[in-house]
């Protein structure tokens, strides 16, 4: 019931944070902005058109949209967003991303296009770089929480109240957030026919329901990176039982939550340059470090 | 054991007859025994010939023994499946039959043996009979500088295994399997054992063999070399390694030789080109976290902490039948596209998946098990060697802890690498638009059919893997419900998402239209990871250019070469054989002289004969 | 018995002296070495204690003697059966003349009996004896060939074998003087010196077995005195070539394999000098194979490697060096007698000038079997002896002996993967004779044979052998 | 009186062996060897004087027969074009004679001790000594010429040099004896045959060759 609710509310709530970023980005410029629900309007209207697809492609340029949002959908069993409830091996949630990335970047080789090659290939060494430090963080959680299982995660922050060493890894976390939604300083996501771009490069050849279905995962994904650093960083709120008042309030909290880490994200996007591609690897590890720095205050502790 | 017997006399009987149809009932016969046999908890132990006394031929087949008889033969049977049509193009068909039948049974063999001699003779046997395979093609100067590098990295090994050996029968004066116990320390043992079993496996740094074998032999051979043979390696650590007295520096050296190997053989992966040198590496990287998953077994094993010992070695194991089912799948499949398109490497290739969408799917799925993505058996593995590590905390050893917390990371890089060197295989080979012309065509269906049923068995261990892994007591996610939602969903959206599609070319930039010229090469995508990665692979480029007038302003023509530094080999494998070669012609000249210093030679030993004996005897 | 064998060997000469083709020569040649190993067949089946012949029991056929002459009656009987084609091929190349060619088969049946005789001897200066003999017969085989570098690789031969022998006589006369000494009238009879080494000086012992050692090792090909081996085996007929690497130096370790047996339980020195002169022979052996352009001084190289390791095992285990130095004659045997195809195929034995050897199916997987016998692999009998020889040796020398054998091992690898580049150029296809092809095969089965199914009739005769030396 | 003349016949023979190593005329180096065979069949003369072995006569029979008689004579017929020997290997003619005084103190050195727990007296001792040092400088002869003609002399000295052994330290049967003397000359006209193949052509050589196997043609 309560896992239901969270892919609900995950599918639902992501367009949402998506534009809500690109609002505190514009406010940040002193433009307007986009109206909050751009993101609604743009998803309709891209399920209308017809859906271009190039010769040179093949069935794996037909399914990798599906897959990707299928993924997402799955993903989302995972993160406690509204509520506490079903399993959540982290690792599966990784290897899930995983996944969706890797037919992602096979759809940006399918259409022979120079583009989605570039893309395919930057997101791929940014994908392998980044998994250590993933894999690190989580296992630092790991290492703080006792549990494999994010929403046990959750609990335990519950439980034992916050703890130093979850600052520190949630700043490796918000660095994992930024890269695996592609924001700057990785990627930039405003730009399109730019030599800079990365992940909106992949989805170049995709359009109409395709494209409406991989920009939906794109944004589940983003909410669900949030879900997971508030249920480490701010686990409160979270509906640990079935009750309406519980759900509400877990629904309206986690809308509450994902604002303000998105108003953060676009802060920190605004206050940023893209950076050099080759010069990512440092900020992975200053990631890796951070959570490096946790699992050794745990071990010697 | 009746089973077992028939199988071993059907596949002698391949060997004589030459017969494809024995091979396949020989394999059958075995993986059926073999299945059987792991269900029940007993042992067999038979001595069925007695070359003189004191020699014999004897069996021991216990669990361990047989989970990779089933892991050899299940992937074998697929193999012959597929090898029944795809030999055709060959000109001895005969030999390479009865080869490889020779090649599987001493593969079994050597798994069943009973005492090490027979282990060791048959060890040599599928080392010789390998070594033919490898040579198949021998008119290829290619070819037969693999051969010969395979073949004197697989004498190394034998020596150690030799040495281990000669010291396993002087320390327990024993040669049976079932007898050999041993308390003492045993250091060189060990080592011996370690750097034999290393070569064969294809450790880092006695790799090497790898990459030259694989892409020269048949690519049934190189299916069943990289599926099956180096695991026979890995039985013979695991096999010796349980009757000795562990010590806490093994079970390090095993996982950071494995993590070293993992680590560095994706990455030279990365930057290969020639589909099946590719997936040599690749094989180098899944041997390295096999055996990972061994040392952690030893560390845990020494921290007194049995059930993430069980937990890893079942990760090794685990892994062991997934590798030799997906890699023996991709050599397979790769072994078509190669024998159509008539090239290796993957720059010339592209487009295929319209002329061979079977073969495509069929590779992708090898392509996204080795990639340990879920809800595959290479993913299944993965994890369990993923929870192991992360629960490094319990051996209680700050410096371990990190040490194993360090290789956690580098496991991680080493999976989020292969996926992104397998987004480029499958990419270059089947996507976009074909790069050179060709006329290529599907395999045809007893080769489908073998690939197929690697293909299932990848899906059907990586799906139901709670269903047998659980009951073991690994609390493992529930893959089945995840990949039933997964696939619910994604059918329901791609339906969704059928309807109302026009297709259009791919936009090229304005240019009229798109040529292959204009794609991303195999070089291009792997750029950036070499430009990440520099230090190990020292690229340098060679630039020279020729100018029309003094002052080098008009080029008339440039050349660029690009090389990555080749590590191993220019410091490790170039010294060792030159140096050789050096003592060997200093000596040589011995033998370049006239009779007069023959005559000589027979002086001077004459006279330290006549010191020896009169003034030291 | 002994008797028989020389009438035989008187009888053939004659009447080879009387044919007037080749063919009534070489099958002479055939039915002496039939009648040869049938007697040896006999004599195998009914081991019994030793049998005494002449007067001052000169001559004596023990399980020893036996097993050698089983050794030498097998590979002349394929060498018999080898040699009609071989010599055909030779007159076509003008390489033999046909003068020369009742020279070549008189050679052989004398050099038959000289080794028949040698290994009988129970009087051991009557055994140098016949061991020059055979040394003056090898020589004469290789300068039937019509080339010039063969007198200087004869010359070499009779040279360094013959002045190492003389050492060998010192050695015997003194042995002669030690017996004396001992038991009042001095003999030479190996048996009874057996019975009454303990009464002699242990010292003494060991000065006599170093001495023999010098000569013995030369006939056997070791190291420092083994440069004749090379140079006579490259350049002789390959039927030549067999012989003189198998029973030919195998008279060496028959000589150094009784003088250990008579000195070993009174002196070290026996079992150091075989170590290190074995060592020595191996390493020297193995390295040199990896610099060598030439097919058969490749082959002759393992010669000497083998014979170094058969040196060195003497006092591992008896029994499975004189197993060893069955399987490796037979291993040899293969190799040369595929060398000789080859040759006459690419007329020459130069490693460069073979392509695409294949093109002689027999020959080709007769050097590829028989290189892979000769490094010790299964199922050849080789294995069987490295294995148990291996096993019984201490770690650190143990690396080191497995290190030449992978060297040498390397350079067999090295050498055949080189004559398997393809072939551009259309040479006439030279057909081996049925005769070759038979003994090609007869070697190749036996060979297989002894590596998983040694009768029981060899290891009743090793084993009678052993307790004989003991 | 007797032991007198056989050390003065020791120090003849190693003229001998000195003259072997440096003399470059084949003619004479031929005929020293005769002289040697001379010489040694004078100590087998003299020895049966103090042992009264008949089969030293025999010996001494035999040495004048086969070694100073008929194997220079065969040698002689067989070799016509040589005459001289001039180069020199490894060791120069005055090295050789330093190596050579090496050689017998190494010997002594060497081998006294044991024979004196042979049982062997001093001048039977200094007999044996002097045939092991004989032998090896008969191997210096052999390494240090060039030609094959002189290694072969150098070849009979050595064997010169086992002969002197057998005489002091034992006496072999005769019927070995002799077998080897004619096992000898089998070799020395096996290898004259050859060393003329070196200078000649091959026909030539296994013209000799048929005669020595005994073929007729």
């Amino acid at each position: 019931m309560i896992a239901l609710l969270n892919i609900l509310v995950a599918v639902l709530i992501s367009p949402l944070f998506m534009t809500f970023i690109k609002k505190v980005k514009a406010w940040a410029q002193r433009r307007q902005g986009p109206p909050l629900l751009q993101g609604y309007y743009t998803f309709m209207k891209l399920l209308k058109k017809e859906t271009v697809l190039s010769t040179n492609s093949s069935w794996i340029m037909r399914w990798a949209a599906p897959i990707n949002l299928a993924v997402m959908i799955i993903a989302a069993l995972f993160i406690p967003i509204v509520g506490i409830g079903g399993s959540g091996n982290i690792l599966l949630f990784l290897y899930l991303l995983a996944l969706a990335k890797f037919f992602m970047a096979l759809a940006g080789l399918d259409a022979g296009s120079t583009f989605g090659g570039m893309g395919s290939s930057r997101e791929m060494t940014i994908s392998a770089v980044i998994e250590p430090v993933t894999v690190i963080v989580f296992a630092a959680l790991a290492y703080v929480l006792g549990t494999m299982d994010i929403h046990r995660m959750a609990l335990a922050v519950l439980a034992n109240g916050p703890q130093a060493a979850l600052v520190l890894i949630s700043m490796s976390l918000f660095i994992i957030l930024i890269v695996e939604t592609a924001r700057v300083p990785v990627d930039n996501p405003e730009t399109h026919l730019e030599l800079t771009m990365v992940h909106e490069a992949m989805i170049l050849e995709q359009s109409g329901k395709n494209l409406a279905f991989m920009e939906l995962a794109h944004a589940i994904k983003q909410t669900l990176l949030m879900g997971l650093l508030m249920s480490v960083l701010f686990p409160y709120g979270l509906a640990t039982e079935t009750t309406l008042v519980a759900l509400v309030f877990g629904i309206g909290a986690f809308i509450v939550k994902g604002l303000c880490i998105s108003f953060f994200v676009g802060l920190f996007e605004s206050s940023m340059a893209k950076s050099r591609l080759f010069l990512l690897p440092n900020l992975f590890m200053l990631a890796y470090f951070f959570s490096f720095l946790t699992i050794l205050f745990e071990v010697f502790a | 054991m009746d089973l077992f017997t028939a199988g071993f006399a059907s596949m002698m009987g391949g060997a004589l007859l030459r017969s494809r149809v024995l091979t396949l009932l020989a394999c059958l016969l075995i993986a059926g025994a073999a299945g059987i046999f792991l269900t029940e908890n007993q042992t067999i132990t038979a001595t069925f010939y007695e070359i003189v006394p004191g020699l014999s031929f004897a069996v021991h087949i216990d669990r361990l023994a047989a989970f990779f008889m089933l892991t050899i033969a299940a992937v074998s049977f697929c193999v012959s499946l597929y090898s029944v049509e795809y030999i055709n193009q060959y000109k001895h068909k005969g030999l390479l039959i009865s080869l490889m039948n020779i090649f599987i049974l001493s593969m079994l063999l050597t798994v069943a043996a009973g005492n090490t001699f027979s282990f060791l003779f048959f060890w040599e046997l599928m080392a010789l009979s390998s070594f033919f395979l490898v040579m198949f093609e021998y008119d290829n100067d290619k070819t037969r500088k693999a051969g010969l590098f395979y073949f004197i990295m697989t004498q190394l090994s034998t020596l150690f295994l030799f040495i281990a050996f000669s010291l396993l029968y002087s320390y327990t004066g024993t040669t049976s399997m079932e007898k050999i116990i041993l308390q003492e320390k045993s250091t060189f043992l060990f080592l011996a054992l370690f750097i034999g079993f290393g070569i064969k496996a294809g450790i880092i740094p006695f790799h090497k063999w790898l990459p030259y074998a694989h892409p020269a032999s048949p690519s049934n051979i190189s299916a069943l070399m990289s599926g099956v043979m180096i695991k026979v390696a890995i039985y013979g650590l695991l096999r010796f390694l349980l009757v000795l007295p562990a010590e806490l520096w093994w079970g390090l050296l095993i996982l950071g030789a494995g993590t070293v190997s993992a680590l560095l053989g994706v990455i030279y992966a990365l930057k290969e080109h020639d589909i099946k040198g590719l997936l040599a590496y690749h094989s180098i990287e899944n041997i390295g976290i096999i055996y990972m998953g061994i040392g952690l077994f030893v560390i845990f094993s020494h921290y007194n902490v049995p059930a993430l010992a069980a937990m890893s070695m079942a990760a090794a194991l685990f892994h062991t039948l997934n590798h030799a089912l997906f890699k023996s799948l991709l050599f397979l499949t790769a072994g078509h596209v190669v024998h159509t398109t008539k090239t290796r490497n993957i720059d010339e290739m592209g487009g295929l998946i319209r002329q061979m969408p079977y073969t495509a799917l069929l590779f992708l799925i090898g392509a996204m098990a080795i990639s340990g993505l879920p809800p595959f058996n290479g993913f299944v593995s993965e994890l369990l060697l993923f929870q192991a590590l992360f629960n490094a905390s319990a051996v209680h050893n700050p410096i371990i802890e990190l040490v194993l917390i360090i290789c956690l990371s580098l496991l991680a890089l080493t999976s989020a690498l292969a996926a992104a060197c397998f987004v480029k295989a499958f990419g270059m080979i089947f996507l976009a638009m074909p790069r050179s012309a060709q006329k290529t065509h599907e395999a045809s269906w007893p080769m489908l059919l073998g690939e197929g049923l690697l293909a299932l068995a990848c899906v059907i261990l990586g799906i139901f893997s709670p269903l047998y892994l659980n009951s073991l007591g690994y609390a493992l996610p529930n893959m089945m419900f995840i990949g039933g939602a997964l696939l619910f969903s994604i059918l329901f959206f791609f339906l969704l998402a059928r309807a109302n599609t026009r297709y259009c070319e791919t936009w090229g930039c304005g240019l009229i239209s798109q040529t292959p010229r204009m794609e991303y090469t195999a070089s291009g995508f792997s750029e950036p990871i070499v430009t990440i990665f520099s230090t190990i692979y020292n690229p340098q480029k060679h630039v020279s250019k020729e100018f029309f007038d003094k002052s080098q302003t008009l080029v008339r023509e440039g050349h660029v070469e690009f090389h990555l530094m080749r590590f191993f080999e220019e410091y490790l494998y170039m010294p060792i054989a030159n140096a050789a070669m050096v003592i060997a012609s200093r000596i040589d000249t011995l033998h370049q002289k006239d009779m007069g210093a023959y005559i000589a030679y027979v002086f001077i030993a004459a006279v330290i004969l006549l010191l020896w004996v009169g003034w030291f005897a | 018995m002994i008797t028989a064998y020389v009438t035989i060997g008187i009888l053939t000469p004659l009447l080879m002296l009387l044919s007037r083709t080749h063919k009534t020569t070489s099958l002479m040649l055939v039915a002496h070495t039939l009648i040869h190993l049938g007697m040896t067949g006999i004599l195998v089946i009914n081991i019994t204690e030793p049998v005494y012949y002449l007067a001052n029991n000169y001559f004596f056929i023990d399980a020893l003697s036996t097993f050698e002459v089983l050794i030498t009656s097998i590979i002349f009987f394929f060498a018999a059966l080898y040699a009609r084609g071989y010599v055909d091929g030779l007159l076509t190349e003008r390489e033999l003349s046909i003068k020369n060619v009742k020279v070549f088969y008189l050679g052989l049946t004398t050099l038959l009996t000289g080794l028949t005789l040698a290994f009988f001897s129970n009087n051991l200066a009557l055994f140098w004896i016949w061991a020059e003999v055979t040394t003056i017969l090898s020589a004469v085989l290789l300068v039937t060939l019509n080339a010039k570098e063969n007198i200087t690789a004869a010359l070499q031969y009779v040279f360094v074998t013959s002045t190492a022998m003389l050492f060998s006589f010192i050695g015997l006369i003194m042995l002669f003087a030690v017996s004396k000494q001992a038991l009042g009238a001095g003999t030479l009879n190996w048996d009874v010196l057996m019975l009454h080494a303990s009464e002699f000086s242990p010292a003494l012992l060991g000065v006599t077995f170093a001495f023999t050692f010098i000569g013995f090792a030369a006939k056997a090909g070791i190291f420092p005195f083994h440069t004749w081996l090379p140079e006579a085996h490259a350049k002789a007929p390959s039927v030549v070539s067999v012989i003189l690497s198998t029973s030919v130096t195998s008279v060496g370790l028959y000589g150094i394999i009784r003088m250990y047996a008579l000195v070993h339980p009174y002196t070290q020195l026996g079992a150091e000098m075989a170590t290190v002169f074995g060592l020595l022979s191996m390493g020297v052996a193995c390295f040199s194979m990896l610099q060598q352009k030439n097919l058969k001084m490749l082959i002759a190289f393992s010669t000497v490697e083998n014979l170094g390791f058969m040196l060195f095992a003497i006092p591992v285990s008896l029994f499975w060096v004189l197993f060893h130095s069955l399987a490796h004659a037979l291993a040899k045997a293969l190799l040369f007698f595929s060398a000789g195809i080859i040759r006459r195929h690419y007329h020459s034995t130069e490693l460069s000038k073979m392509k695409n050897i294949l093109q002689q199916p027999f020959a080709a997987w007769g050097l590829i079997m028989g290189g892979a016998a000769a490094m010790g692999m299964p199922p050849f009998g080789i294995f069987l002896s490295k294995w148990f020889i291996l096993t019984n040796v201490r770690p650190a020398m143990l690396s080191v002996l497995l290190f030449f054998m992978l060297t040498a091992a390397a350079a067999f690898a090295v050498a055949l993967t080189g004559t398997l580049s393809p072939d551009e150029e259309k040479k006439e296809k030279y057909r081996p004779s049925r005769g070759m092809v038979l003994s090609l095969a007869g070697v190749l089965f036996l060979l297989l044979l002894f590596g998983v199914m040694v009768p029981e009739d060899i290891l009743a005769l090793l084993t009678a052998t052993v307790e004989g030396l003991a | 009186m007797i032991d007198a003349a056989i050390k003065t016949i020791f120090v003849l023979l190693y003229v001998t062996v000195a003259f072997i190593m440096t003399r470059r005329d084949i003619i004479s180096l031929i005929s020293t060897y005769a002289t040697q065979s001379f010489l040694l069949a004078c100590l087998a003369g003299l020895l049966y004087m103090q042992e009264r072995h008949a089969t030293l006569l025999w010996l001494a029979a035999l040495i004048l027969i086969i070694k100073m008689v008929l194997i220079p004579s065969t040698i002689r017929s067989i070799q016509k074009k040589m005459k001289r020997d001039m180069e020199f290997a490894y060791v120069s003619p005055t090295g050789s004679l330093m190596l050579s005084i090496v050689i017998i103190l190494l010997s002594y050195g060497a081998l006294s001790h044991l024979l004196r727990e042979l049982g062997l007296g001093q001048l039977f001792a200094l007999g044996a000594i002097t045939g092991v040092s004989f032998t090896m400088m008969g191997l210096v002869v052999i390494f240090s010429r060039k030609l094959v003609l002189t290694k072969i002399i150098g070849y009979l000295a050595m064997e010169d040099g086992v002969m002197i052994f057998s005489m002091f330290v034992a006496e072999l049967p005769l019927i070995i004896e002799a077998l080897i003397l004619v096992d000898l000359f089998m070799l020395i006209i096996l290898s004259t045959i050859l060393a003329l193949g070196m200078e000649t052509t091959i026909e030539e050589v296994h013209k000799r060759l048929q005669v020595l196997v005994g073929e007729e043609k």
